[in-house]
């Protein structure tokens, strides 16, 4: 269900999707704060002549989807749910480098909730595009909704 | 536009990247940088289970745990080491948190060539286990990546060049 | 003169003696700051035995002295003169890694302050070593004290 | 680390871009590093095209010591704990970096003489240079390897 928290969402939501312009300040501020070397996450000095963002900030569109669609845990904006979520799986496939200047759609639906040894997870799958049609990256995650119990069951 | 490197890797290569301690220091910065991300604008860091000891310990953590995303950054960071644009245009990358970082740990990222698969006229693709250990050689995070090598890679960065 | 602005020392006068703990802050942003990833100045699980300060970072003991001497110019407060200043040479001479954890000592003095084509500068020099005594680095620094020269036409 | 180099030998860094918000994080990195607590940089000659014209430059400036810095990581990727336990470095800010120019550093070894015990004395000119090839920070390195 959207509009409540991550852990109420349920297999086959489908997120509203969002819209955003990629800025040279996102893929710098990033790439900065993962120490990454590679000088066209910088600036324009590369053979493509325009800066792109690092390949891993699909991860962040998850963020912004969640957001966007889960009023009661928005997480940007500093709310937290009961419980702090896990990653535990991340899996990208790069179609196309998304550049500065372009704006990226990111769509998104829940594929699966499911328990597994006494823990919740929650699979997504999202899609991030140009707004001119391009394919950039398509992504599945799987989040463990909360650690505390399982710490628990399993000590 | 010419002369992007084109790897050649052989199956059963192991690659590794340099040794780097996840500190807590490095984790604010990824909080703010996706954050930062996240909002189009600067961002200070976040009070959560990764970058707040108390807070860990309240959510039944022992102590600070890394951001999954981290293992995973330093790992694509390592598949742009190897494959440069290569993997910017083509790749796969899966990573699995199989066990937690807790802060600080000492990690290295690792890559074994598991398959060379023709993929065409010019092109190659390059399958691999990739991995993160700590010191001891317990692996924290596992997975797989997929980089297709093509040997047209100067025309199409030219043609993404001139499509903006 | 101490206790004015950095346009007014002069030749000669001895700056005040600091010290400071080294930290895994001030460390680790330095480098960050600069995107210096080597781990030596990330983690002290490194050949060194302990997380060290970039090689460039006593220009910050610069810094932390002029703080205490120029108390009417106390830029890491915000509080700068009228004249932005320009950095013009900096020489450090390690001679021994400061560690985090260390606690540093900052001993500065004014070597010059002379006028080259319009153009006034100061000389510095800094000594820091741990408070233990082991010594540290020299920092010898020139400082320009306003980019637009004193006089016309000489900007050269 | 152990490196070994002739005279004449040339070594380089990764060419960068001095952006405005590579100019930002150093900033605030050095008042974080002065203050001992994080800190954001202010508004100076090398954050505001308005205040560097109020100094009499054309535009904002990149810190002097974001090239030194950039020249002193080439430094380190070669002479690692040799530099930073006895290495000189001295960088003169001959010319001003603009905001988004790109800078590559680099160095020539002028002498490497073996002393007793087997190290070995080098001393390197270094610089940091535009894309055209000119010098924008020039100056010189000395450091004693092993032995």
């Amino acid at each position: 269900m959207l509009g409540k928290t991550i852990a109420d969402l349920e297999p086959g939501d489908v997120f509203v999707p969002l819209r955003y312009e990629l800025t040279s300040f996102m893929c710098a501020v990033y790439a900065h704060g993962v120490e990454e070397t590679a000088e066209c996450y910088y600036s324009d000095a590369n053979p493509y002549g325009r800066q792109l963002r690092p390949p891993t900030m699909v991860h962040v569109d998850k963020l912004r989807l969640l957001e966007a669609n889960c009023d009661d845990e928005r997480r940007i904006a500093g709310m937290r749910a009961e419980a702090a979520r896990i990653h535990y799986e991340y899996a990208a496939v790069h179609h196309s480098p998304a550049f500065v200047g372009e704006e990226i759609v990111v769509t998104g639906r829940i594929t699966d909730k499911y328990v597994k040894r006494e823990r919740r997870y929650l699979a997504y799958e999202i899609r991030v595009e140009t707004a001119s049609g391009r394919l950039v990256t398509t992504y599945e995650d799987v989040t463990l909704l909360d650690y505390a119990r399982v710490q628990e069951v399993s000590a | 536009m010419s002369g992007i490197t084109i790897p050649r890797y052989a199956v059963g290569e192991e690659l590794a990247g340099p040794e780097r301690t996840l500190s807590l220091q490095r984790l604010t910065w990824y909080s703010m940088g996706q954050l930062g991300a996240a909002t189009g604008v600067p961002h200070d860091f976040q009070d959560n289970i990764h970058t707040n000891p108390e807070y860990a310990k309240e959510q039944g953590l022992p102590g600070v745990i890394a951001d999954g995303m981290h293992s995973t950054n330093w790992i694509s960071a390592l598949l742009w080491d190897l494959f440069g644009i290569h993997y910017l245009e083509t790749g796969t990358l899966r990573t699995k948190f199989i066990k937690p970082v807790w802060v600080p740990t000492a990690l290295t990222c690792k890559a074994v060539v598991t398959a060379v698969e023709d993929a065409g006229p010019g092109r190659t693709t390059y399958v691999l286990d990739v991995w993160n250990e700590d010191p001891d050689g317990t692996r924290l995070t596992v997975g797989d990546a997929r980089v297709t090598v093509d040997e047209a890679i100067d025309e199409i960065v030219r043609a993404r060049g001139l499509e903006g | 003169m101490l206790d004015g602005y950095i346009s007014d020392l002069e030749p000669g006068d001895v700056l005040r003696t600091i010290e400071y703990e080294l930290t895994d802050l001030i460390v680790s942003e330095y480098a960050h700051g600069v995107e210096d990833a080597t781990e030596f100045f990330h983690s002290d699980q490194t050949a060194l035995g302990g997380q060290a300060r970039t090689p460039t970072a006593a220009h910050v003991d610069k810094m932390r002295v002029l703080e205490e001497s120029c108390t009417k110019e106390r830029r890491i407060a915000g509080n700068n003169a009228a004249d932005w200043r320009i950095h013009y040479e900096f020489e450090v001479e390690n001679l021994s890694p400061a560690f985090v954890g260390e606690r540093l000592r900052v001993e500065g003095r004014v070597l010059d302050v002379y006028t080259k084509r319009g153009r006034r500068f100061v000389h510095f020099e800094f000594t820091t070593s741990t408070t233990d005594g082991r010594p540290v680095s020299i920092l010898r620094d020139r400082t320009l004290l306003r980019y637009e020269p004193e006089t016309e036409g000489s900007d050269g | 680390m152990g490196a070994r180099f002739a005279v004449g030998d040339e070594i380089s860094g990764p060419r960068k871009s001095a952006t405005a918000q590579r100019i930002h994080w150093y900033g605030s990195g050095f008042m974080t590093a002065n203050a001992g607590e994080r800190r954001e940089v202010i508004t100076n000659i090398h954050t505001d095209d308005a205040f560097a014209q109020g100094q009499g430059l054309p535009a904002a400036i990149a810190d002097g010591m974001m090239s030194a810095n950039w020249i002193s990581s080439m430094l380190i990727a070669r002479f690692g704990a040799d530099y930073i336990g006895r290495g000189r470095l001295r960088t003169k800010f001959i010319k001003p970096i603009y905001v988004d120019e790109g800078i590559t550093p680099r160095g020539r070894v002028v002498a490497a003489d073996a002393e007793p015990g087997g190290s070995v004395r080098y001393v390197l000119e270094v610089w940091a240079e535009d894309d055209d090839g000119v010098k924008r920070t020039v100056g010189e390195f000395a450091v004693t390897v092993g032995g």
